[in-house]
């Protein structure tokens, strides 16, 4: 179990990359991209994104904006 | 009509998509407006949400083009990586860069503006810079790569339209050819008819429809406004003069005192 | 759209029609902005000419309303009489009444206007009176019998746009319910649509479009402009502030520093 | 003969009347108003309207007016 | 100096003496303003009261002229009666003219103004007309005896300064000998140095002194920025440029890159 | 009275001594105007000329402490050795940092400025930023160890005041404690008394005075106008208001109709 | 006894004149104006100023104004 | 002999450093600021600022500014 923070949240997750940790939180659409510690990680780079303790996961999608 | 980084785009309003009272609201002032680009922005999404897919899917139904922002971000690095994200999502490779510099204003850091868009240039994006009406930033954004300025008029949501118009007439005068669009702080549809009176090519707004009282009709204003504000560019306006001229000719008068 | 004296007008832009580049401008700018009422005036013929005969058929085509002028009239019996003349030859008790008292700014003199103004109103004319921003002399035309007031934005043919705005929005709040007119002075669009955002009924002008440099155009985009400004009255504009407001909603920004 | 001034110009004039004068001078269509020493004329009064000498007639039809 | 009716003054700023927070505090403004003629007013005195009699000292104590208004006529009656009254209690035939037309605004009636104004100027009154910006107005005061104009600058105690400046530069230019006092509307110094480089004689104003945090020393700052004003309108000051122009002069900078 | 790095002025009026007619009217100027800073520059000398020598000499018999500028300075570089040579000639450390962008507006380049005021404030300089009214750079400045901030009014020679109010109290109101001048662009002294009513703490200026038809008798004014500002700022003036207020007392009127 | 109006309020008086009003209601100094009837009195004719039933009577001092 | 720029004026000098030079030059009062290839030379640096071909000198002193 890694403990790391998804969206500023604590949590704790048996996911050893990004795509896996996506699946393990339930995102079931895919309009969304991804930071490991505030650096973008590409949608096809997820899988080699490997988790580690303490790490910060950001996953945003579209939303209104001005 | 504007053309930015040599795609036409059909309305000179660029409309903020943010603040409006229902998604419903937000999609009849898009349609009836006849907007063809739209600002959006990113958020974080929660496993099992929909919510970005819905907004996503309102896009695709629109068929409008997107201009993702990097709104509150007050860092280089916040707003590249912002881009990043943005780039993927929405597949695009606009962006509106914005770096702040203050809470209270949300004007342009311009030192940071300036180090991200020549990053995100150099990575290949087309960037539709916020700056403030400073020439010599603007020079600088142009020579690393922006092929857009988007210098504001007033603070973001002030309503106070345009606060400097000397050095919007300025930055108009020194870049002739440079599309530039006033981004920020406009109120009143008036406001806009005077941006593009003075050349600017378009105008980019958001408060002053989204919270107005009637959101439809007053995006349809600011098209109405702006078409005018541009077709008065183009018709070489009269020059003010202090002197009253008559009108109605004097010549031929009936004389009948 | 306004109404004047119990008629419907279909367009609040009220155009002049002098001193365009030809005939056929002028028809194509009343046709192509759909102008509904156009300003006119007399003046002398002479045996054999056939020139007022002209216009007037040009008139019938357009299928427009005229409101005649007194334009050039320095004193109350000048244009006492012009008015009755006009009337039977435009076929209208419609009058813009004009008493002008200085030939540089050409404003209303306010004595002769409200002396002429009550001469014409007992006389069965419905009087549209040119006249300043005074709120007291708009009171006295109003206690007189006209049903319509047109205070000026600034000198005739000037384009200097709106000198007194407060003034003029004190009109506005002192006389809700009559229509008025901003008449003289509009130089752009974005003039006119400030005018109908302060909730004036409908502009008059001429100048601003008959000597741009394509008044086919510059008509169009007033049209546009004052409709676009009637537009943004109703609808509820924002409030100015000072502060700024972020338009993107900064809750569930993603975190990246 | 009457000397009298039709627009400000001096002419001479058989003409008794104001309506006789319009025909005399040659008015071709109707689309004209009078006015005599300043006042109006009616149509209808054109031909009990008599002239005088120094009379001043006014005879004006439309035009652009802004 | 300003001179009125062949009076010279000492001060170009004319100072109301109402609304201060003490008695003291007006006389000390007044001394250390070095004020030469405020404006006085009268109202009802009961039998067995001094306050008249007391205010009456305090003006022969400062040795100041006094120019006594008509404040709140509204009808030419009232202000005629008035100006007798003033006149013999303090022993001037000087008075500020006052036919206001509207509560709110507290603007001049110009039909009242003129009428009562030819009255009070044939029974031998120095009249100083509290006017609107109107030249036709202005003419007519002028030609039934006039020597003086005092045209507002906005509405009696608004503080918003010049509202119609364009309106103002036309009453100056039109009439370069007439002594002209703005009266009423100045907020802050810098409203009456503007006045007065317009070319203004003398800036009448009340308000913005009384009702400030510090009269005293907000009537020695309007004294300096009227002498200021004034100063710079007779030296001549630079026309504004859209360029820029190096102060420093760029023959023999060194070369350093 | 300000105080700049721990040194207290006399005068809030900073003047430029370029542009004058001869060197009597700017000593004149310089005494009669009481005037305590003045701005200076370096240029070329040739062996043999005591230029430089009889300039020293009268700033020495003004006794007026110096400013020196980087006028015309358009790159760190130079603006840094300009300095070092200024403080050695001038014997103070004091510096009026111009780091110019454009030609045309003769505006700060704010990336260099930044760098300059960097370089310049470790090496003991006190450093006056000449700047624009952009916050964030403002913000900078201060972390680098500028103690004042010189933001300008418009571009330098232009006469046009103070373009962009609200940014100018924007920065006023962030930085309550800084010193902050108007440099630029005042052309008339209601500028000045403007500048110093917002809460500025002097205003330096040159052409408006030097260039004036009478530049002795400006200067003066100036000295006065900003006086008068800053005591009005001090006073609490009254705000500005939409609706008139009787400043004669209502109560006790007497019934004259 | 006249019954008038001093300054808007009703007041009874044996005096027959403008002059002796004044006196009789105690105005000690004559710093003072007055008007009858809306109609200004000269204080040299305050005495010829005969009152009559429901005059009105306005009397005046300086006050501050602006 | 060196060749170099005094103010932006070509020059030959046998003066061998900066302070030499301004002797040369017949600069009579030190009311003067140098600066050697863009880079100022202190006042007492001045005699050990040697000088090459083609440097470029810089003299300056007080002058009215802005």
């Amino acid at each position: 179990m890694i403990d790391l923070y998804l969206n500023g949240e604590a949590i704790s997750t048996d996911a050893e990359n990004l795509a896996a940790l996506l699946q393990d939180c339930g995102y079931e659409h895919d309009r969304l991209a991804t930071a490991l510690n505030g650096i973008f990680v590409h949608r096809e780079s997820r899988t080699s994104a490997r988790l580690s303790p303490g790490d910060r996961v950001e996953v945003v999608s579209p939303i209104e904006g001005g | 009509m504007p053309e930015f980084y040599n795609e036409h785009v059909q309305n000179a309003l660029l409309l903020g998509t943010a603040r409006y009272p229902s998604p419903t609201i937000l999609e009849d002032a898009i349609r009836s407006a006849e907007v063809d680009v739209i600002t959006v922005s990113l958020r974080r999404e929660s496993g099992g949400s929909n919510a970005g897919q819905h907004f996503w899917e309102m896009i695709k139904r629109l068929g409008v083009r997107v201009l993702p922002n990097t709104a509150s971000c007050y860092s280089v690095k916040e707003a590249v990586t912002t881009a990043q994200m943005a780039r993927e999502v929405f597949e695009t490779d606009w962006v509106k860069l914005e770096v702040i510099g203050n809470p209270d204003t949300l004007q342009p850091d311009v030192f940071g503006l300036v180090e991200a868009a020549r990053i995100l240039c150099a990575d290949g994006f087309r960037v539709f810079p916020y700056t403030t009406e400073d020439l010599v930033v603007a020079d600088r954004l142009l020579q690393i790569g922006c092929e857009v300025l988007m210098p504001w008029g007033s603070p973001i949501g002030s309503g106070q339209g345009i606060n400097n118009e000397f050095a919007l007439r300025t930055l108009r005068s020194h870049f002739p050819d440079v599309p530039l669009v006033v981004d920020a702080g406009i109120g009143r549809p008036s406001h806009a008819a005077q941006a593009m009176e003075m050349g600017f090519d378009a105008v980019l707004l958001n408060t002053a429809v989204a919270r107005a009282g009637d959101p439809v009709s007053m995006a349809k204003a600011f098209t109405e406004a702006i078409s005018a504000g541009r077709s008065a560019f183009l018709a070489n306006p009269i020059e003010q003069n202090d002197m009253a001229e008559p009108s109605t000719p004097v010549l031929g008068k009936a004389f009948l005192s």
